[in-house]
């Protein structure tokens, strides 16, 4: 068809492909998939760094957190509508993440112990996000593209705020320099794994490279952030928990150990720390608004009704 | 004006709205609460900062070195949170009370001009959202009435003296909201006491303890 | 009729009244009234104790305090098996005082601010009680009479603990000091109105004097209160909040100055600062509890049936 | 044996169980709740005592002066309350455990010949209501159930290396009271740790909090 062909032709001219255009369907499918994990992924986020808004240590620290887990509420808010161009309704995506048949980015199925770990969150978890997400900003499809400008713009912010927490910790008291070493600890392995598989398992990646929504393999954006942590990591005074980390000057990269992909695979699956009690807490909030969905979306049909008369 | 019980109220406020963070009813609700959660808070940090400045305190030796004997909010705003009918009457309540405050505080007062045009926001989203409720459906009717009939009380001891005066012009805002709302005023009765002198609910230590743990386990520790 | 005769030939020989023996009517509803009245203040009483069991500043003060409040429900429990031998069942008790029908101490609704309240409770409020109680222990009805010496002496267990507590704190840091005494001004009035109305205006007292209920006036066992609570306040270092406390030759009591009879009317009337929170305490935990009630029963039930087959 | 993680496990029991104060679903139960919080709380103290003494720590220093990543207990015990037959099954299960692990250090632990006996009051108890619960009305039923399959993903933590050995004997004491009480043993999949190695659910730095708020605020001092 020639709606095809002029698809075809705006991908390769690294053109936007717009709601309105022809495309096929499983590109379709592929973006809705993708923007809605990503939209859930915000959502599902804002539990663990929220889980510390009520003890941060400074008012100062407090207000940053609580605008920071707002950015998360309000990239949900323009991913979904990212997604609600593709022809699907924000609410059909909220449940099939309910119904648990849609994911989230695993890396929230971790729990947060300590301080340090909002810290730790910012510097390397949306250190990882930003890796992965600043090529979608050159995505194909144009609504995904753009919200994801927006969406990169702050998580620098946000990762810079994580950073600073690390950094004041690590130069603190001991007490405090040990929690930003064992956050850090924690986290490392969990953040590489949010690159996913290793490259030779990773499904859809090629289909998604030829429609460019993935610019680089899996593997190829986890060692630029590994590369992108170790000087950080020596700025922060902190040690990245992997005796084999060293400069590989062939490479011109670093060697790392991998992360355990069988514990990504079990998390994935539901049976991370946290997977239940991040869904059970969606799920709860989602039951407890219902009676206030139905109050406005009946009182707004009173309004306007009386119009009417 | 005492800067420490505007400040307290605003920082409880602040902890309650936050408490909300990923619970709202929808995703827009909880952008909204955690934008009233930070106005309240950045008012409080102006308000607590002032307050310190006179006793050679920051505004976080203020906010969480103090116990809750020393802490001079209403007891409005560290009652819990209950269900969203419970936090949105609250709201409008504080917010009508914050807006009447605060303007006859400003424009001298350059904390108070800011913390106006905020509590103005606040009061017309709380005012949106009790309309709804109150003029909704059947169970969101009950539940807001039953939140009006509960806080209702506590509303007196926002205008002990020196502020009766204030009274008159809080009920010109609330009492129509209420009405429109299709939500019967209730009578003045019970008028529960103490927050401004210190004696405040059981509510505001545990809500203390949580806030402070973290500061307090590492003492003179920078964050 | 002969019972009459036989009963007040009871009273009058300071002998028991026992539950197969006749009694006037009025005389079995004050019992219950009253026996209920202090079965529900023992169970009230839990929560504002129970307030600061997961708070005790130590391990020790943590079990004192969590056997103690335990005590309070095993008190609540031979109270109301006492008034049962009045033709009353427990549940209907419960339900009056859930209905608000019957009424509790009012003492239990004012709040526990601080550690130092569950010593000026111990102290003072458990103190009130003992005055009052002890001479329950000689009360003309056998089952009141007996549950009261066993209530009697775990009270005055309890006093001294908190007791301890106070002296302790007045004897610590001066945040502590301080502490200590902040709770007992706030207690002692209270503790002072927990005798009832000035005997000009109570009512009920007369009869229950004829019936050997009651042994002492109101006035009296405050005035006894009160000068049993000085000299132990000048060992705790704490000053008694009454400017007009002294001792007066003549009379050879302490004058005191009267607590607020218009607060506690309004408190016995509802409106003091915890009634609306006791209650809803109350009502939750009875609420909640139902389907476990109901499992029981029926289980019982299925167990009873198979036995028959 | 490390007294550490079963003092952890019965302070932190005992704290949960003591929330139940004045809201068990009777009088009775409010009575027996206690005991047992009271009995969990005697053997954490004497066991914290004992660890604390090879330290030169106090069992208030161990209990009240450590965060949660330096806590021990198993999850299980850390878990939120929920309702009746939540509290009931993780009785159940932790008492089972308790009861053979104590059996197994006694009787030359002294500490642990006492606790066995009351351990065995515990199960006792908890079977009770299981029982109860599990073959009593519709509702129950499936709370019950569902506390089942919420809580025995948790009790593979209980038996990790070197107490493999000890699943067997809870098996035989556990399943029988499922199976009367008509409840299905869930399969074996979901394993969550980390609480022997201080890494914990969200929950337990927050029931920390609350447990150690007072004694913190003020260092050093004696009550």
């Amino acid at each position: 068809p020639s709606g095809a062909l002029h698809f075809d032709d705006l991908v390769a001219a690294e053109q936007k492909i717009e709601p309105r255009d022809w495309m096929p369907d499983a590109y379709r499918k592929t973006l809705i998939r993708q923007i809605a994990q990503h939209a859930h992924s915000e959502i599902i986020g804002m539990q663990p760094e929220g889980n510390w808004i009520s003890r941060a240590p400074t008012l100062k620290r407090k207000a940053i957190l609580l605008a920071k887990v707002q950015d998360e509420a309000g990239h949900g808010l323009y991913l979904y509508a990212a997604a609600e161009t593709l022809g699907v309704s924000r609410e059909e995506l909220v449940n099939l993440l309910l119904e648990g048949r849609q994911k989230y980015s695993s890396i929230f199925n971790y729990p947060t112990l300590t301080w340090a770990d909002i810290g730790a969150i910012g510097w390397l978890v949306d250190g990882a996000a930003i890796v992965n997400q600043v090529p979608l900003c050159r995505c194909s499809y144009g609504p995904y593209a753009r919200a994801m400008i927006r969406v990169c713009k702050e998580e620098s912010f946000h990762q810079r705020q994580g950073y600073e927490i690390l950094y004041t910790l690590s130069h603190g008291t001991p007490e405090q320099k040990a929690m930003a070493q064992d956050a850090v600890d924690r986290w490392w392995y969990p953040s590489l794994a949010m690159f996913g598989p290793p490259d030779g398992d990773s499904t859809h990646s090629e289909q998604s490279m030829a429609w460019k929504i993935k610019r680089f393999s899996n593997d190829d954006l986890r060692q630029k952030f590994v590369d992108m942590c170790v000087p950080q990591a020596e700025i922060l005074d902190l040690r990245i928990p992997d005796p084999d980390l060293r400069w590989n000057k062939e490479r011109g990269v670093h060697d790392y150990t991998q992360p355990d992909y069988a514990e990504l695979m079990r998390v994935i699956k539901g049976d991370g720390p946290c997977n239940r009690q991040r869904m059970e807490h969606r799920r709860s909030a989602h039951e407890d608004g219902a009676w206030v969905r139905e109050a406005a979306a009946a009182y707004a049909q009173k309004k306007a009704d009386a119009k009417k008369k | 004006m005492n800067d420490l019980a505007l400040a307290d109220d605003a920082l409880i406020a602040a902890q309650r709205l936050a408490e909300w963070c990923s619970r709202g009813p929808e995703l827009e609700e909880d952008i909204a609460l955690a934008n009233i959660a930070l106005d309240q808070l950045g008012t409080a940090r102006l308000l607590l900062t002032r307050a310190g400045a006179e006793l050679g305190r920051t505004e976080d030796d203020l906010a969480y070195l103090r116990t809750d004997r020393e802490f001079r909010n209403c007891l409005l705003v560290e009652l819990p949170n209950g269900d969203f009918a419970v936090t949105m009457v609250k709201l409008l309540f504080l917010s009508a009370y914050q807006k009447l405050l605060y303007e006859t505080l400003a424009p001298e007062d350059d904390i108070a001009a800011k913390a106006v045009k905020e509590s103005a926001y606040h009061l017309d989203h709380a005012t949106l959202w009790v309309l709804r409720l109150g003029d909704g459906t059947e169970e969101s009717h009950r539940r807001a009435q039953q939140a009006v009939d509960d806080l209702w009380p506590y509303t007196h001891e926002l205008f002990e003296p020196p502020f009766e005066a204030l009274r008159e012009g809080w009920s010109v805002t609330v009492e129509p909201v209420l009405a429109e709302a299709t939500l019967a005023r209730p009578e003045d009765r019970w008028r529960p006491t103490g927050g401004r002198a210190g004696v405040h609910t059981e509510h505001l230590s545990r809500l203390l303890a949580e806030m402070q743990v973290l500061h307090r386990a590492h003492p003179g520790a920078t964050w």
